[in-house]
């Protein structure tokens, strides 16, 4: 009906570009951003092609640099498919970073003190994540409780949340009585111990020249389960539903106050599982400041993804290379990481100013 | 000069003339607005002279307060001109309108709820230092010269709905108007508040300002009007130069329609707000002789946030097979009824059952359940849902029943939603388009759809289900509820449409100011009576 | 000698609490005004930056300052345009900002000191209010202080009566509660909204020189550390009140002070939760477990006519 | 031949007038030292969530990798046993597992943190003396805790005032962390911080007090500097590469401390009187010998 309205004197490549706005928003966003930071790499005196063969040797110029680019799009994958999941009911998570952090305490604490790492199949790493996973929902749920019973904007209640999550990651290496290492020499740092072996992420290829880890295969999963959920079922419409409007959802016998605490535990299960990535995947061992900021990158890549989980893959594939390549660029090439964030920051701006254009043009389509 | 509208002739029973635009304080010449596709103004023109009480009447919707935004500069028209003590009048916003002296009182209060009376006097109005002391002199003043007593300091959120009125129309008389707009100022007044502020309207004018005042109430206009103009469907209907005298003539051009006697003594209004067991057959039902009936509401009340009783203690039974008709003017709590009964909003007091079980403070959930349809006021807001696609909106309530291993059936869904499409005749492109898309009829008669074949539909509540429909959709509507009726189903119509409920309803109850006014079988014969209690007219 | 360690505590919880102070106050006629803006840490960051260059580059700190406070202006309005005009989440707006302002300030740090500079640059200079000045212990603790605290203060005062007595306070205080009223009173909200968040910029500018030029005299990467956010949760805790706001932001830089004073008397408190606390408090105050919040009935809701 | 490939990870800021700068220090005195002989490859400022990567992008493509710090000594070790080619070495690493590719280099701040306490006692009019640490871990405290044994040797009745701010580069925290030490009467402040020495330069400047340096020589430069020690960070990075150059690279826990010399570890008093320099050498004496026992660190 729409292709009938539109006047056939248009070119053709202009009807693709108006049929889907968004998707061409975004992708001149990206494309600017990353023109501005190459701009920015000529201002900085270095050559833009040695800072280009830099960046892509560091993305994917080996299997090592392409296993670490992915895992980290995978964290920010899993922390991005959680903000979609909520935004479908029109919830902002920013609470990403700390749903990461309780769950890189809660995956620690049972790896390291829940007796799991003896258990038959599998269920040493299992466990822990299970854990982290329900850490992070119970994060997130808190702030959908605060939402359905006080009203408190979602927005600020996770942010908060963010920062005191953080602040307990620090809190809990700093003493013995929690996760801090037994001191046994001075530079015994404020560390947790290093997580036993049955409880890490399985390596996919058995080695670490390409350290690809079962979290990878199970991400892909749940991005499928829940592009299933949210497109096909009866929860997803309910999602819906409730973000389009509440009332008329609640008319229709639809519960919202569960439905928005529902969706922000699922959000906060989606950070925890990515600490769990983080921590039993990569790192091994708690740190203060082990969210690294993760956190915070999930939440754009979801931003730019604009509620689909094929959105969020391909965002967090971006965000996960750029990084990787960012940190080369800086080893090999002398240009700041900072370059990298100043395109995220730019990508981010862009895009929630386009975001009333694009969804105008949402209005007219129906 | 014709000012006359090109296209609506003017009743013949309507003795009045073009507006004099000699003289004139304001004057109006073939003003349009448009929204969208939809014409809320065509070719209206009219003059207030200084001194001149003003009333513009009309049906919800027929563009008064459309007029009055595009006097105050809010909109701006489409069409026409307006000239202003003879000067070309284009105000781009309200500060022009204020500039030149235009004030006007909103529909809706546009008042700051947490701040003082004289902060809210001041909005706008003063510049640097605030002089509070100074604004609570005038406001003495002004409330010694018109005789509008207000305690200055007090915050606006603790003043009763009268005070606040009262406060927007000294905001008015602050900026020594030239014209004073008033849309429907009295709307929510009491009658001796309102008898208040006719009082300052008519000194107001008697010191040389135009008044436009716009309302419903056939008294008011008795009262005070020296001329009315009638707007319908956006277009001057008649116009009047002795209003008191030419009543009837006035809501006859308003609704197209007689309004015999409004003076009729009604003989059944001791049935408002009694006691549930003075309704006959309560006995009976209760000791298990009769079918439970549909719905039984026992003394329902609301009291609203301002502390205004919107409903006082509505008793009614609807019996199985049964259609009762809830008319009154808008905004006289049949709202608060229909959100109380869908188990929106919980009742300040009273009790209701559907069907024999006690859904009092339920979830709507519980209500559906219980063999409820519900057909909101407000399809947009309460209704559905017009991001999501007709075939959702159809099953919003029943998608469990689509679940096949886990997944939304979506094919079987879209297969049920081109049925009951074609059984309701709800046009649609495809059941997968937006149902924001539809037309304001087929939305319409998609909720019903829906509702209608609830499971185990017991009782079904309709508030205004034909408002903004065209002729058919409104014939098929009704038709539905017929049906519904003749299997059994008892129907609450919540309707302003005095023709229609009377053609479709058994019997009919009139709300007014919440109060049920009078009770009568819907038979043509009893069109006055009810005319005349939507009107307030007790006796 | 307990009388000096209080004395100090009271210095050090002022100095902590005083960028707080001002970029709260600026955050808050914002909100009031109906515009939350996520970026004050931006905005803060934005003028630490600048005010430090300017301070450097001039030598003159007092320059510095005003270079601090321009600097600001287009992070500002490109707050206020994105959220006020083209309607922007305020939130998505605000973190964008912050992410922009960080990566933009740490790359220019770079490149204009080399990332090794040795430096000195020049500060604000410190002052008592003469009589304060000669009180024992708390005229050297408390009241010798960088004399933009001062100003700040007498701004922070300004503020706090102009919200109360002047229309443009009550223009202010209306386009966060009713707009529409605002609208039809023939003002324009979009105006007034963009002078609040023009303010809002400014005193965060103000709070970031403080931070750079005013107490050390250095810029950090990143300096500001997450105190934007503080200064939203002490608008929050204060529960869009100055007085309230006035004293959670000294309850908050007092929380940070505790964590010097106390290892002198041999407590022992985890740092950390000294450090959350002030996010602890805002939660439980957003939560509605501290006393009833009433945020401006608008906040973060753009103005369509 | 080839020029000798070095790759240096620093994990915080390379100006961070503390550690990382003087481990920065080393690599550009060893640049000059080495010229053409060596290819350097360094990365500053990485969180813990890229640390990995940054190492393994270092070590695939060098022969030498230096780690700037202890905290990177666990990633070292996990990615040093993916390596087993490539040679590690870390600064301020510590006794613990061994692999036959990694070198760890003990700094034993706390040897030279006793000498400083004594030093401080000496220079304090007040007789109280203080200490500001950054993160509260156990090489950093054990420092603090000798400073204040130190003093105490000299002057037994002396006062003894010491702080944590939980962050190294926090220069708000570290000046008020010092105001609140000075307020106790103290007039020497020593420390172990980076970016957030500015924070106690600026109370000492404010008050009059007094800074014993660490790391870096600034007696002469900087009026605030009564004295400074010598943690030999860079020195340390220095000694990587040249015994990497030169082939005699070897892996394996070593302390530096007292025991190599004035460049790995000192105590200098700006214009100090020869009874002070004596005195200090006794001290440090008695220290390598044992008679002074010293916490490690
Ligand atoms: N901003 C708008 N956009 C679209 N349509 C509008 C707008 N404002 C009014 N309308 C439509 O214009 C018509 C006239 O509305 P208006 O408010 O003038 O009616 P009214 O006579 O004041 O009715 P009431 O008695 O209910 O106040 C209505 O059908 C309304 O839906
Ligand atoms: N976009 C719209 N589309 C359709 N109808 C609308 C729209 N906006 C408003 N209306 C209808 O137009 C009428 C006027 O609504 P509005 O909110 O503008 O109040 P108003 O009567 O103009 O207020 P005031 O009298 O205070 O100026 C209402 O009946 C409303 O339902
Ligand atoms: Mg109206
Ligand atoms: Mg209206």
């Amino acid at each position: 009906m729409n292709t009938l309205t539109l006047p056939s004197s248009q070119p053709r490549w202009l009807q693709a570009l108006t049929a889907r706005p968004a998707l061409w928003v975004s992708l001149a966003a990206v494309i600017g951003s990353l023109l501005v930071g190459l701009l920015l790499v000529r201002l900085l005196g270095v050559p833009v092609v040695d800072a280009a063969l830099a960046f892509a040797d560091g993305a994917w110029g080996s299997p090592y640099a392409f296993a670490a680019s992915v895992n980290r799009s995978l964290v920010f994958a899993l922390v991005g498919i959680g903000f979609v999941l909520a935004q479908r009911a029109n919830l902002t998570n920013v609470g990403g970073e700390g749903q990461i952090a309780v769950g890189g305490i809660a995956a620690t604490a049972v790896a390291l003190y829940g007796h799991v790492q003896d258990l038959p199949m599998g269920l040493g790493f299992v466990l822990p994540m299970l854990a982290a996973a329900l850490a992070g929902g119970l994060w997130g749920a808190l702030a959908g409780v605060l939402k359905a019973k006080a009203g408190t904007n979602e927005v600020i209640a996770t942010l908060l949340l963010s920062f005191i999550a953080v602040w307990m990651v620090y809190g809990s290496v700093q003493s013995e009585a929690l996760l801090r290492q037994p001191m046994t020499h001075s530079n015994t740092l404020p560390e947790s111990l290093e997580v036993p072996e049955a409880t890490r992420l399985p390596l996919l290829t058995g080695d670490y020249s390409m350290p690809l880890h079962l979290g990878l295969p199970i991400g892909l999963v749940l991005a499928v389960v829940v592009a299933l959920v949210l497109n096909k079922t009866v929860l997803g419409l309910h999602l819906r539903a409730v973000g389009l409007n509440p009332v008329a959802a609640r008319r229709a016998g639809i519960a919202v106050g569960s439905t928005v605490v529902g969706a922000l535990f699922a959000a906060g299960v989606f950070g925890g599982l990515a600490g769990a990535c983080m921590l039993q995947g990569e790192q091994y061992s708690l740190k203060a400041g082990f969210s690294s900021g993760f956190g915070f990158d999930g939440l754009v890549v979801g931003l730019l993804a604009r509620g689909s989980v094929t959105g969020v893959i391909a965002g967090s594939l971006l965000f996960g290379f750029l990084r990787s390549g960012g940190i080369n660029m800086e080893m090999v090439a002398g240009v700041p990481t900072a370059l990298v964030v100043v395109i995220q920051g730019l990508i981010i701006v862009v895009l929630a100013g386009a975001a009333l254009a694009m969804d105008r043009h949402k209005e007219t389509e129906r | 000069m014709s000012v006359w509208p090109a296209a609506v002739e003017p009743d013949s029973a309507t003795p009045s003339s073009a507006p004099a635009s000699a003289g004139a304080l304001l004057c109006l010449q073939g003003m349009g607005k448009r929204f969208g596709a939809f014409r809320a103004l065509g070719d209206v023109s009219l003059a207030i002279a200084p001194g001149e009480i003003h009333c513009l009447l009309g049906e919800n919707g027929a563009g008064k307060s459309t007029l009055c935004n595009l006097i105050f500069g809010v909109y701006q028209p489409d069409e026409g001109v307006m000239t202003f003590d003879g000067q070309p009048y284009k105000p781009t916003g309200p500060a022009d309108a204020l500039a030149r002296h235009v004030a006007m009182v909103h529909q809706h209060f546009s008042l700051v709820p947490d701040l003082s009376v004289v902060d809210n006097l001041l909005l706008g109005q003063s510049r640097g230092v605030l002089k509070r002391g100074e604004c609570a002199d005038r406001i003495a003043d002004l409330s010694r010269r018109f005789g509008l007593a207000l305690d200055p300091r007090a915050r606006i959120q603790d003043l009763s709905v009268g005070e606040r009125q009262r406060v927007e129309i000294v905001k008015c008389l602050m900026r020594d108007p030239r014209l004073l707009v008033l849309d429907e100022p009295t709307a929510v007044l009491l009658p001796d508040e309102i008898a208040a502020l006719l009082g300052v309207c008519r000194r107001v004018a008697d010191e040389g300002c135009g008044v436009m005042l716009v309302t419903h109430k056939l008294a008011e206009i008795r009262q005070v009007a020296e001329r009315a103009t009638v707007l319908r469907g956006g277009r001057v209907a008649a116009r009047s130069e002795q209003p008191g005298q030419e009543l009837d003539e006035l809501v006859r051009a308003m609704i197209q329609r007689d309004l015999a006697d409004t003076s009729a003594t009604p003989e059944s209004r001791a049935a408002s707000a009694r006691p549930m067991a003075s309704v006959p057959g309560v006995d009976a039902i209760r000791t298990g002789r009769v079918p439970e009936p549909a719905l039984m509401a026992d003394g329902l009340s609301v009291v609203d946030a301002d502390g205004v009783k919107r409903l006082d203690r509505f008793t009614l039974i609807v019996r199985p097979g049964e259609t009762v008709a809830v008319a009154g003017v808008e905004g006289n709590g049949q709202s608060e009824l229909a959100a109380v009964l869908s188990g929106m909003r919980p009742a300040t007091e009273g009790r209701f059952f559907i069907n024999g079980q006690e859904m009092t403070g339920r979830a709507p959930r519980e209500i559906t359940r219980a063999g409820a349809g519900i057909v909101p006021e407000d399809r947009h807001a309460v209704g559905c849902i017009t991001g999501l696609p007709v075939a959702e909106n159809l099953f919003l309530d029943r998608l469990q029943r689509f679940r096949r291993w886990g997944l939304l059936d979506r094919r079987a869904m879209r297969e049920q939603a081109l049925e009951l499409m074609q059984r309701f005749d709800v046009r649609a492109a495809s059941p997968d388009v937006g149902f924001g898309g539809l037309s304001g009829g087929n939305q319409q008669k998609a909720v019903l759809a829906r509702e209608l074949t609830l499971d185990g539909l017991r009782f079904l509540l309709a508030a205004q289900p034909t408002r903004g429909l065209d002729v058919g959709a409104v014939q098929a509507v009704y038709g539905h509820i017929q049906q519904a009726c003749d299997k059994g189903v008892g129907v609450l119509l919540i309707s302003s449409e005095l023709d229609e409920l009377i053609r479709v309803a058994d019997r009919v109850v009139v709300l007014y100011r919440g109060r049920v006014m009078g009770e009568c079988p819907a038979e043509p014969a009893q069109r006055d009576r009810i005319g005349a209690w939507m009107a307030g007219h007790e006796a | 000698m307990g009388w000096e360690m209080a004395a100090v505590f009271a210095g050090s919880t002022v100095r902590l609490a005083a960028p707080l102070l001002l970029s709260a106050t600026g955050e808050l006629v914002s909100e009031r005004a109906g515009v939350l803006n996520m970026s004050v840490e931006g905005m803060m960051l934005t003028g630490a930056f600048a005010g430090a260059v300017g301070s450097w580059a001039t030598g003159s700190p007092a320059m510095g300052l005003l270079i601090g406070v321009l600097a600001v202006l287009p992070v500002a309005l490109l707050q206020a345009v994105l959220s006020i005009t083209l309607r922007a989440n305020q939130i998505v707006t605000g973190v964008g900002i912050n992410i922009l302002v960080l990566g933009a300030t740490t790359l220019a740090y770079r490149e204009i000191f080399g990332g090794r500079s040795r430096t000195e640059i020049p500060g604000l200079a410190k002052w008592a209010p003469p009589g304060l000045a000669d009180i024992p212990l708390l005229g050297e603790h408390v009241f010798h202080q960088t004399w933009l605290l001062y100003a700040g203060l007498v701004i922070v005062a300004l503020i706090a009566w102009m919200m109360r007595h002047t229309a443009v306070g009550l223009a202010l205080h209306a386009a966060g509660a009713a707009p529409k009223a605002v609208d039809k009173s023939g003002l324009s909200v979009t105006a007034i909204r963009y002078g609040a968040v023009m303010l809002t910029g400014v005193m965060s500018a103000l709070a970031g020189c403080f931070l750079s030029i005013g107490d050390i005299h250095t810029f950090t990467e990143g300096m500001t550390n997450g105190a934007g956010y503080l200064a939203i949760a002490a608008v929050i805790f204060g529960n869009w009140r100055i007085g309230r706001m006035l004293g959670a932001c000294l309850l908050f830089g007092a929380a940070t002070a505790l964590q010097f004073q106390l290892p002198a008397f041999g407590i022992h408190v985890p740092s950390a939760l000294l450090i959350m606390l002030p996010y602890l408090l805002a939660l439980l105050a957003v939560g509605g477990l501290v006393g009833r919040q009433t945020a401006p009935a608008y906040l973060t809701q753009a103005y369509v006519r | 031949a080839d020029a000798t490939r070095i790759g240096i990870l620093i994990p915080g800021s390379k100006s961070d007038k503390g550690w990382m700068e003087s481990g920065y220090d080393g690599l550009v005195a060893a640049q000059k030292a080495h010229g053409d002989k060596i290819k350097v490859q360094m990365i500053e400022n990485i969180n813990y969530a890229d640390m990995e990567q940054a190492l393994t992008n270092l070590a695939s493509k060098n022969q030498l990798v230096i780690g700037v710090g202890g905290q990177t000594q666990a990633a070292v070790m996990k990615i040093a046993k993916r390596f087993p080619k490539t040679k590690f070495s870390i600064v301020g690493g510590n006794k613990g597992d061994s692999l036959p590719n990694v070198a760890g280099y003990d700094v034993k701040q706390a040897e030279i943190a006793f000498v400083a306490g004594a030093a401080a006692a000496m220079l304090s009019k007040n007789g109280a003396v203080s200490y500001v640490g950054g993160m509260e871990i156990p090489s950093i405290v054990n420092a603090g805790k000798e400073f204040g044994k130190g003093a105490a040797y000299i002057n037994p009745k002396i006062k003894y005032v010491e702080n944590y701010t939980g962050d190294f580069d926090d220069v708000a925290k570290s000046k008020e962390a010092t105001l609140a030490a000075i307020a106790q009467g103290a007039d020497v402040h020593y420390h172990i911080l980076n970016l957030g020495l500015r924070g106690m330069e600026q109370a000492a400047k404010e008050k009059g007090t007094k800074i014993i340096g660490s790391y870096t020589d600034r007696c002469g430069s900087d009026p605030l500097y009564v004295a400074y020690s010598i943690t030999g960070v860079g020195y340390q990075v220095e000694y990587a590469i040249k015994e990497v150059v030169s082939g005699s690279w070897k892996a394996g826990y070593k302390p530096f401390g007292l025991a190599m010399g004035a460049k790995a570890s000192d105590m200098l008093i700006c214009g100090g009187t020869a009874a002070q320099k004596t005195k200090l050498e006794e001290i440090k004496k008695d220290i390598l010998s044992g008679k002074i026992k010293v916490l490690e660190g």
